[in-house]
Parts: structure tokens; sequence; C-alpha cells
């Protein structure tokens, strides 16, 4: 991040802005739920909106617009991780056509 | 025949082991030969390069190529066996499920500690069951409804003792009451875990008549080591005549 | 003669990152799998379930909606109290802390009313899987809030004094909690929908 | 060297008297010290779970005879009892695993050589290092004091699998609380060490200058770093079963022992299985990678030689790590799974077997031109490769369904995984002990004995876990407290036999092991320990032992690779070695 006062100062307007982006976007969410959409668009949006929202809090409040290429490596592989973790495992559980489930024995 | 247990695979009697078998004895055979070819290597190495005075080692850069073909070779061998053996096998004891018309259906319910083999009885249609029900004192330890569900009527319910006809498809829809179990029959190459909350349909066919061990493959309790049924591959008649004699012993008219 | 470890305050040349940098941000991807864990279960939990309500028919929207605008402020003061150190402005760095500090136990007044409301109610984890993953998440959540709270409380008073000896190790140090405490907001804006909304 | 000696000597005593005798050995920030502790208490736990093993043993091979000795402090009629068989099970699995072998590779042998090997003063966080191996420890303790719980210690396997772990005794949670202590030891760890290894390196040590233990060891943190966390989620769920009455991994009407559970229902059992599986394959590497690592140091040194192909060693040993996260679910293939998921799972752990080949490929080539010196670390460096071999190539018919229908949860997986765990990694780690003795005490170890307890720990391994792959082969199910009720288990139980005396045989050579030990230590000091193997690497170059806190007298400069041996004009060249 730069370091000279002006910079900073610069910056601090940014978080500003990001914390009245977070705002109205608090604010959408919660709006959208009172519209009672299809569930599967409810959680689009939901999904959608939760994720400009974090992804502005990364970006900005922790820097990761621009962070050393180290921190970038780290993150990539565990998103990496993370979504070869849940992909396979909804596959078994869920969609495992082989056993069929929730019969009561 | 041979003695059907010994210090490798027991006696196969099922339709579909043979394959089973081919696999793991040739995967051995390939094993044995990486191990020995290497071993022979490894030790001429130890015994060739051993320190002694007047040996020095020889530190210049080396690139050896046979090493890689091999690794090629066992990593192109594996995708054979993993493609056009395991595959196909897995998929036919997933998905040829036997159809109800010619073949023996059952259900098994797993439970601390034993099994509860259901027959559907003469009409082949199991009766309705609810833990509500169940009352192992008489007779009845998968809570089948005997009094509400016309088809439980004839229903026959055996524990831990498996009859099924050889030569004939027999499949079997695994549950648990409790905890996780695992339904293992070693001579039938039929190795299947029982999640409660699920029913998982399982199938084989015998070709060989004889009784052989259930053993449970899954840590299930205290029970778990004695949790062992008995399955009793008969012929057909046989085995019509043992279902007669449950449903005599457990005092249901005829269907 | 004791030790003397490098990059405690100066990144390292190469990779241009203080210990204490990246240090946090591989606690953070652990934390990324954790919470991923979690998530996961409540998919699985969820899609294999029946009978999931909707969040909002059981839990208390307008508070988690008051509480997200709380940790969200919070964010940001943590940012400003970091600015005010690369500003050279102790004083506002003070006041900036203390409003984090201040919202955080805010955070967790809200939260024990929510809680405190659902027992009464005779809804406990133990209702269903639905109040069961929201406890757990959200118990979980707050924990990590209290470890926050620890440590912007050090680092507000007892731990300020490295700003006279080394401002910008105490610096780095304040940018490290200030990246956890926004991953904690991080989370929260991904629970929020997902167990109240949905 | 020597003559700087008397003046590091100063430095080091100089030092002791700076601080008491409690923040040098008990809460000491010295990774040397903690290094030493974490060893410690892993031999402790070897050993202990050895000794449960024991009793098992006697069990398997006569089932429903009295235990000699001590049978009768067990149970009144001095035979083992069931509920008994099961909890030393579980509990041999747990310690050995989380309590013994982790800490032996990663605590102890990772926390003292990583920094020395970079020539780095300490660790970059000594207070977390000393953090962690006392959360560690706490942890153990939960473990141990689980034993005393009313219902017995836990017995749900080292695997818990629910609903079972979940209608378990109370010692169960004490588990669960035990693996969440044991897991945050571990993240501290693990985030230590890649931020020393990427950090703290000497200035000249660039990534491929690293030897390749640290190699191995910076792998390993990565592994513990991402794969604990679920496991520590699933903890946390299936805590919340327990005490919280959450239904997450059990579903509805589950009828136990007569009585309907009242439970809320609409869990799933398999969620445990994935979120546990995902860490324990992972773990199983971080159980081999270190050992490899050793194993490298070590027959690089005795073959005078540098190690064939380096790199593509390092890049193999990278992408094992990568790999070890997406095979998890070979260990689930009985639990239903369809075509799909299962075919994709085959092919990853095919996949990873072949970095496995390379590695050991690689070992075997470093021997050709060599010139073998058999010394007592050698022997156990060189035995692992056979072994591992064993243990690797027993995994492939697991990683492929149609075999696994037979021989998964047989005797076959647990002679697989002890041919790689214990001959594989408890021989490296044994090894890397002897290799580092000196080093690390400044005393010689007597090499007659040490090569007695090598003959000894080898035969009665091979003795215990070779009969285990036909006892599974024959079809008999692990985790049996009595197999003989079974047609399968009648026909091998000489086997049975054959390797509970084999298993005494092995204690026996431990005894060897302790004695070596406690002989050597009351040796005086020799400047023979200086570099007895004329090895190249950093930590060789410290003073003997390594200066408290600070290892080096003056920070290290490294100028060159890390193993060139016979490469210029002198035997060895060690990295710090300038001019040549
Ligand atoms: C250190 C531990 C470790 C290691 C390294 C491995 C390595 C491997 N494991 Fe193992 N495994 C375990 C520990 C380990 N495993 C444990 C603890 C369990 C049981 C858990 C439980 O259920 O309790 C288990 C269970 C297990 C299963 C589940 C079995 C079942 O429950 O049904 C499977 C299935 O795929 C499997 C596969 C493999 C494979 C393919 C490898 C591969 O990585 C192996 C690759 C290596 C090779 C292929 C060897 C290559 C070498 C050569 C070719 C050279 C040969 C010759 C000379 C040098 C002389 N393992
Ligand atoms: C790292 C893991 C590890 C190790 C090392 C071992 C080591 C041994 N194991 Fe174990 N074992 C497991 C992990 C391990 N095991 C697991 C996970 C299970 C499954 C549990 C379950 O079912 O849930 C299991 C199960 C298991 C069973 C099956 C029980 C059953 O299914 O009913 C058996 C049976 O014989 C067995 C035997 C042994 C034996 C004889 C050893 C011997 O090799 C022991 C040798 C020990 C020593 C020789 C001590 C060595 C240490 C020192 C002397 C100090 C060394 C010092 C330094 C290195 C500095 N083990
Ligand atoms: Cu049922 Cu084991
Ligand atoms: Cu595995």
């Amino acid at each position: 991040m730069g370091d000279s006062a002006e910079e900073i100062r610069h910056h601090i307007k940014g978080y500003f802005l990001v914390y009245l982006a977070l705002m109205v976007l608090t604010g959408v969410t919660v709006g959208v739920s009172y519209f009672h959409l299809a569930i599967h668009w409810a959680v689009l949006v939901a999904f959608i909106v939760a994720a400009v929202k974090g992804g502005l809090v990364a970006a900005i409040f922790m820097h990761l617009n621009n962070e050393k290429k180290i921190i970038y490596w780290i993150l990539i592989l565990t998103a990496v991780l993370a979504v070869g973790f849940i992909i396979p495992v909804l596959m078994d559980v869920e969609i495992s056509a082989y056993t069929q489930r929730h019969i009561p024995q | 025949m041979d003695k059907p247990y010994g210090w490798w695979l027991p006696i196969n009697i099922s339709t579909h082991g043979k394959p089973i078998d081919d696999l793991i004895n040739s995967l051995h055979w390939f094993m044995l030969a990486l191990f020995v070819g290497w071993g022979i290597y490894f030790v001429y190495c130890l015994i060739k390069f051993r320190a002694r005075p007047g040996h020095k080692a020889d530190s210049t850069e080396k690139h050896f190529r046979l090493p890689t073909y091999i690794e090629i070779g066992i990593a192109i061998f594996e995708t054979i066996l993993l493609v056009f053996v395991s595959y196909p096998i897995w998929s036919s004891v997933k998905n040829d499920m036997p159809s109800d018309s010619d073949s023996l259906r059952v259900r098994v319910v797993a439970e601390q500690f034993a099994w509860n083999i259901h027959y559907p009885g003469d009409d082949g249609i199991f009766g309705r069951t609810d833990p509500e029900l169940i009352a192992p004192e008489d007779n009845n330890p998968i809570g089948l409804d005997r009094e509400g569900d016309p088809n439980a009527k004839d229903d026959i319910i055996s524990i831990n003792n498996f009859h099924f006809p050889v030569n004939k498809p027999v499949r079997v829809d695994l549950s648990s009451k409790d905890v996780i179990h695992s339904f293992g029959i070693p001579v039938m190459r039929v190795k299947q875990d029982a999640i409660p909350g699920t029913v998982i349909p399982v199938w084989f066919e015998a070709n060989q008549t004889g009784s052989f061990d259930i053993m449970c493959a899954q840590l299930c309790g205290v029970g778990h080591t004695r949790m062992r049924g008995e399955i009793t591959v008969q012929s057909d008649e046989e085995f019509k005549a043992w279902l007669a004699e449950e449903r005599t012993y457990l005092g249901l008219e005829e269907g | 003669m004791s030790v003397v470890i490098p990059y405690v305050s100066k990144p390292h040349p190469v990779t241009g990152v203080t210990n204490a940098k990246l240090g946090i941000w591989l606690f953070l991807a652990s934390e990324v799998m954790l919470f991923g864990a979690l998530f996961s279960s409540l998919i699985v939990l969820r899609v294999g379930s029946t009978d999931w309500p909707v969040g909002s028919t059981i839990l208390n929207v307008p508070l988690a909606f008051v509480n997200t605008i709380i940790l969200i402020t919070s964010s940001l003061t943590m940012v400003m109290a970091w600015a005010s150190l690369k500003l050279n402005n102790l004083g506002k760095y003070k006041m900036y802390m203390g409003l984090t500090i201040l919202l955080s136990f805010a955070f967790l007044v809200v939260k024990y009313f929510e809680y405190s409301a659902k027992i009464h109610h005779g809804l406990s984890p133990a209702t269903s899987n639905f109040l069961g993953i929201y406890f757990t998440m959200t118990g979980l959540h707050g924990l990590h809030i209290i470890g926050g709270i620890v440590v912007n409380a050090y680092l507000w008073i007892p731990g300020a004094k490295m700003w006279h000896s080394d401002p910008e190790r105490f610096t780095g140090r304040v940018e490290v909690a200030g990246l956890y405490w926004h991953f904690v907001d991080l989370v929260w804006i991904f629970l929020f929908p997902t167990l109240y909304l949905l | 060297m020597s003559s700087a000696h008397g003046e590091i000597h100063a430095h080091g005593d100089g030092h002791a008297h700076e601080e008491g005798f409690w923040r040098k050995y008990i809460f000491s920030t010295d990774h040397k010290v903690i290094g030493i502790q974490y060893g410690l208490a892993a031999m402790a736990f070897l050993l202990l779970g050895f000794g449960l093993m024991l009793l098992m043993r006697w069990q398997i091979a006569f089932p429903g005879i009295q235990i000699p000795l001590i049978g009768k402090a067990l149970t009144q009629d001095g035979v083992l009892s069931p509920e008994l068989y099961n909890q030393f099970g579980a509990m041999h699995g747990t310690i050995m695993v989380f309590l013994g072998v982790v800490p032996m590779a990663v605590g102890a042998f990772g926390n003292y050589m990583l920094p020395l090997q970079i020539g780095a003063q300490d660790m970059a966080f000594p207070k977390l290092n000393m953090a962690s191996f006392w959360v560690n420890f706490v942890g153990g303790l939960i473990m141990l004091g689980s034993f005393l719980m009313p219902g017995g210690a836990p017995q749900s396997g080292w695997t818990s699998y629910p609903p079972l772990a979940n209608i378990a005794p109370p010692s169960q949670t004490a588990w669960l609380i035990g693996m969440v202590f044991l897991i945050t030891s571990s993240l501290l760890g693990s985030v230590n060490f890649i931020v020393t290894a990427i950090q703290l390196r000497a200035p000249g040590l660039s990534f491929f200058r690293l030897p390749f233990f640290v190699w191995t060891q910076l792998v390993t943190a990565f592994l513990l770093l991402l794969a604990f966390p679920p496991l520590e989620a699933a903890g946390v769920l299936q805590l919340m079963d327990r005490v919280a009455g959450t239904s997450f991994f059990m579903p509805s009407g589950l009828v136990v022992s007569g009585e309907i559970l009242s439970n809320a229902g609409g869990g799933n059992p398999l969620l445990w299985q994935h979120l546990f599986w995902f860490l324990a394959h992972p773990e199983v590497y971080v159980l081999i990678l270190p050992a490899m690592g050793i194993v490298g140091e070590i027959i690089v040194t005795n073959t005078r030689k540098p190690m064939y192909g380096y790199n593509t060693a390092v890049y193999a040993i990278i992408f094992l790590g990568f790999m070890s996260f997406i095979v998890w679910a070979h260990h689930m293939f009985m639990t239903g799974m369809g075509t799909a998921i299962s075919s994709f799972f085959q092919a990853t752990t095919m996949i990873i077997s072949i970095p496995s080949v390379i590695i050991l490929t690689i070992f075997l080539l470093t021997l050709w031109g060599a010139s073998i010196r058999y010394t007592v670390p050698m022997l156990f460096a060189l035995a692992f490769l056979p072994m591992f071999a064993i243990g690797g190539l027993t995994g492939l018919p697991l990683g492929l369904t149609a075999s696994d229908i037979y021989l998964h949860d047989t005797y076959y997986v647990i002679g697989h995984f002890h041919y790689v765990v214990s001959p594989g990694t408890l021989l490296a780690l044994m090894g890397g002990f002897y290799h580092w003795f000196p080093k690390i005490t400044g005393k010689m170890f007597n090499q007659t004995l040490g090569k007695l307890h090598f003959w000894g720990t080898f035969i009665g391994m091979n003795g215990i876990f070779g009969p285990m792959l036909l006892v599974g082969m024959a079809g008999v199910s692990r985790r049996l407290y009595d197999a003989s009720i079974y047609q399968a288990a009648k026909s091998v139980q000489p086997l049975n036999v054959v390797m509970t005396y084999s298993s005494w045989f092995l204690a026996a050579a431990q005894i060897l092991f302790l004695v070596n030990l406690f002989i050597s230590l009351r040796k005086p000091k020799t400047p023979a320990a200086e570099n007895p193997w004329e090895s190249t690497t950093l930590e060789w170059t410290a003073p003997t032992p390594p200066l408290p806190h600070q290892n080096f007298p003056v920070p290290p400069h490294v100028y060159r690779g890390p193993y060139e041996y016979n490469t210029t004009s002198r035997e060895f060249a060690p990295q710090a070695l300038q001019e040549v």
C-alpha cells in the first residue's frame, strides 16, 4: 500500500465510500428477502450481493487490491482446495444415484 | 475341490467374483515383479557400491532413461487396470441390479449386533415397517406392521440365518437400525456398508451350495466381533422347504 | 546474547512482507478452510433435508441487520485506526480502536439478546438441524469476535507502548489485527444471508 | 571451528546464567528445547501406544486366555475384555498418529532441525512455538485422562464414525476436545514452520539449495495448515451432537438397544466421514513426508554423492502434497459410492502413487555409483526403502474399487498402512534419531547396540506386518476382539501367533534402544560428535550442541547447494564454505 500521508488520505476516502456501499448492499439483501423470490433466485441474489460485499472488504479494507504475490498464491491454493472439497462431497452425498436416502428402515 | 479357506483368497462361490480375484491376483504379480525387480537392483547396489578402501563415489552428473520409462509403464498399467478392469467390475456391481422377476429380493436390516433378514413372502411385497413396532421378544426385530399392513402378513424374518437358492440372483436392500455396519461375505466377494438412514441395494448370485460366514466389517460397538451371520446356499427345493419351516415356526398362515 | 529475528518490522526483500503479515494470512487461510467446511456441512444438511425452514421465519432479521451494521462499522473504525497510525496520529488511533472495541461489545450484547430470546421460546440447538447449525456457526463466529476483542484491547492500551519504541512494528501489528478483524466481518457477511434470509 | 569453540561456550554458559530453570527447560522459547520436549513426550506416547497393542496382540493370538503378569490388573478374570479391546484399539490409533509420530516427526525433528538447516537463530515466532507445544501437551493429557472416565476410554476407533461415536460413553467427548487442542497446536505450529522456512533462510540459501528435509517439512506444514480445519469443524459438529443434542450426523428413527432415539434427525453420517478423511488422508502423508526427508538426508550423506535429480524430488514432493488433498474418498468406496465419484477418486489415487514411485526411484538411483557407508542411521534409511515399497504397493489394490470390495476393512488394510507407518516412518525416525543425536547432545551413541536395535526392529516389524497381509487376504475383518469364531480366521490363526511373538521380539529390541540412549547420555561430550558423518548441511557447521537461542556464533552465509559430496576438490563441501 502507498505510504505517503497523501496516499493515505486518499485511501481513507476510499474506506468511507466502501463503507457506504456496504451499508447500501446490506439494505438490498434484506430488502430483497421481503419479496420472497423463488428459492434459487433468492440464493443467487443473496450470494451475488454477499460476494460483492465480501469482495469489497477483502480488496479495500484488507488491501488485497494490491498485495504481494505470495499472499495471492496462498489464497488461490486455499480457494482451490475448499472448492475441491465441497464439489465431490455434494456429488457423493446427494447426487449419488445408487443409494436411496432418507428412507426410514 | 480344495479346502475353502487358506492363507490367500478363500474360495469364490459368486458369479461376479472371478474378475475380482483375477484383478487381485494379477495386481499382486505386478507388485511382486516391481518389488523383486527393484529389489535386485537395490541389493546389487548395496554390494557393488559399498564403501571400501580405494573405492570412491562417482559424483558426475548422470541421467538414466530406463527409470523414467518404468515410471511411465507403471502409470499406463495403472490406467489400464482402472479403466478396463476396475471400472467395468464396479459399474456391474453397482448397476446391473437383477430385475425382481427373475431374482430373490430380500431386505437386510443390520443392528447391534445381528443381521435381520426380511423375506417378502409369497406376495413378493415387503410389509410396511415402523420403528415404533419393534418388538424383538415376539420375533419382530424390525418393526414389521403385521396387523396394519396385509402385505406384511406373509413376510418372514430370519435372524443371522440367510438362506437363498443357488444359481439365482439375489438382491439385498441393505439398511441399518442404529449405527454403521458393513455387510461382508468373503466367499461371495460382497461388502457394503449399511448406513443408517439410507437403503443401499446389493446383488450377487451364488454358483455353488454350502454355508459360509457373514462378517461385519465396520466397527459397530462392543459386539462387532460376534456380529456373525451365516449364509446357506441351497437348491431351490431346499430353500422353499426352509421357507415353509420358518413360516410354520413363525405361526403364519400360508400366503 | 539473545535471538535476533529478521523481518519482524521490515518486510523481507524478496517476499515483500513481514513475518507477522505472512503468518496472519496463513492463519486466515486455515480459517477459510474451517468456515468453508462448516458452510459445506450446512449445504449438505440443507440439500439433504426435507423440511429446512426459511431463516427469517424463525430468526430475528432486524436484530441481525443491526448487528451487520455494527460489524461493518467496526471494520471501518478498525481500518481507520490503522490509517491514523500511518498518519502518525496516536490520539486518533486510540479513539478509533476504542470505538472498534465498543462496537464489538455492542455486537455481543445484541447476540446475547438474540440467543436468550431463542432459548426463552424453547428453541435450542436440539430443536432442528437448522437451529443446530445456526447456534454452532454464530457461536463459533462469536468466539472469534471475543478473540478479536482481546487482541484489540491489548493493542489499544498496553500494547501501544511499542508505538514509541518501534512504531513501524506496532503499525504492522495493528494492520495484522485489522486483517483478522475484517475476516471475522467477512464471515458474518456470508453468515447473515445464508442463515437469516434464505 | 574448534578455535572459535572456547569463545562459543563462553556465550553458551553466560547465557545459561541469564535464565532460571523454568525459562530454560520448561517454558523455553528456544526451538531446540521445544523440539526435545516434543521428542520426549512423543517417545513416551509411542511406547504407550505400543504397550496397548502388545496387550491387544495377546488377545488376538490367544483369545480368551489370561494375559500373563498384568492381566489381573486390567480385569478380574485377567482376560482382556471386548470393551477394553475396542478402547485400546481406538487409543492406539489416536495416540500413535496424533501424539506419537506427528509430534516426533514434525514437533521434534522439524522444530529442532528446520531453523538449523536454514541457518536461522530460531523460529519466526518463538513464543507461538512454545504455545503450540503446551497446547499439544494439554491435548495429550486430555487423551490420557479419557482412560479414567466412566465407560472407559474412547472406543469408536480412531476414525470415530457417528452414529456410533455419538452414542458412545462420555470419554468420546474428551476425545473430541483433546483433538481440538491437538489441531490448534498443529495450526500454530504449521504457520510458524511456513513463515520460518520462507522468511528466515540464511543469505544465499535459495529455495533450490534447501536440504530435502526442509522441503518435506514445508509441504507437511501446508498439509497440516489446510487439512486440519475441516476436522476441527467436524469435531465441533460432533461435539454439538453429543452435548447439545443436535443431530448433524444422525438420521431420525434410530433404534439403539430397543429405544428409539429422540433426536430431531435429518443428519447425515457420511458428512463426518468426508470431513474426517479430508484431514486423515493428508494426515497420512504428514506421517510419511518428514520420514522421506530424513531418509533423503541420511542416504545422501552416506552415499557420499549428490542426490540424483534433486529438483525432480522437490517437484514430486510438492505434487504429492497437493494430490493428497483430493484422494480422501478412497477410504469410503464401500459407503455406497456411485461410479462417477468413485472413478474420480480411483484416478486421483492411482495418480498419487506416481510421485511416490518417483521419490523412491530417486533414492534408489542415488545409490548408483555411490560409496555406501553402512553406519547405523544408514541401515535404518536403507531399510525404509523396501518397507515403504511394500506399504505403498499394497495401497494400489486398495485404491481400486473392484479389489477394495474384498479387501476393505480387512487386516490387509492394517498390513498396508503399518508397512508405511511402522517399518516405514518409525524406521526413518529412528534413523534420524541416530543421525542427529551427536549434534544434539555432543555425544556418540554405541554403534553395536545401534546395529542390534536396527536388526531387532527390522525383523520384528516384518514378523508382525508381513503375515498381517495374508490374514487380510484370507478375509479376516479388522477390529475383531475374537476372530476365532469365523472360518476364515481359523485357517490363519498360526500366523496371528507368529505376529504376537514378533511383537514381543520388537519390544525387546526397543529395550536395546532405551539402554543405548541412557548410556550414551551419560558419556562425556566428544569432539567426534561435531560432524561424525561429514555432512554438508548447515546444522553441522553449528557448534555442538548449537548455542541456546541464536544457534550460530555468527549468522552463516550459504555459498552452494545442499549435497556437494565429491563434486569439488574436497571430499565434501559444507554449504557455508566459501572458498574450495
Ligand atoms: C504413511 C501413511 C500412508 C501412506 C504413505 C499411504 C499411501 C497410500 N495409501 Fe494408504 N492408508 C494409510 C496410511 C498410508 N497410506 C492408513 C493409516 C490407512 C487406513 C486408515 C483406516 O482405515 O484406519 C490407509 C488406507 C488406505 C486405503 C483405504 C483402504 C480401505 O479402507 O479400504 C487406500 C485405498 O485407496 C489407500 C491407498 C494408498 C495409496 C494408493 C498410497 C500411495 O501413496 C502409495 C504410493 C507408493 C507406492 C506405489 C510404492 C512405490 C515404490 C516402488 C514401486 C518401488 C518399489 C521397490 C523398492 C524400493 C525395493 N490407503
Ligand atoms: C503411526 C501410526 C501407527 C503406528 C506407528 C503403529 C504401530 C503398530 N501397530 Fe498400529 N494402528 C494404527 C496406527 C499405528 N500403529 C492405526 C491408526 C490403527 C487403526 C486403529 C483403529 O482400528 O481405529 C492401528 C491398528 C493396529 C492393529 C489392528 C487392531 C485391530 O484392528 O483390531 C494392530 C494389530 O496388530 C496394530 C499393531 C501395531 C504394532 C504391533 C505396531 C508396532 O509397529 C509398534 C512399534 C512401536 C515401537 C517400536 C515403539 C517405537 C518408538 C520408540 C522406541 C521411540 C523411538 C524413538 C525415536 C524415533 C526418537 N495396530
Ligand atoms: Cu456390525 Cu461391526
Ligand atoms: Cu488414504
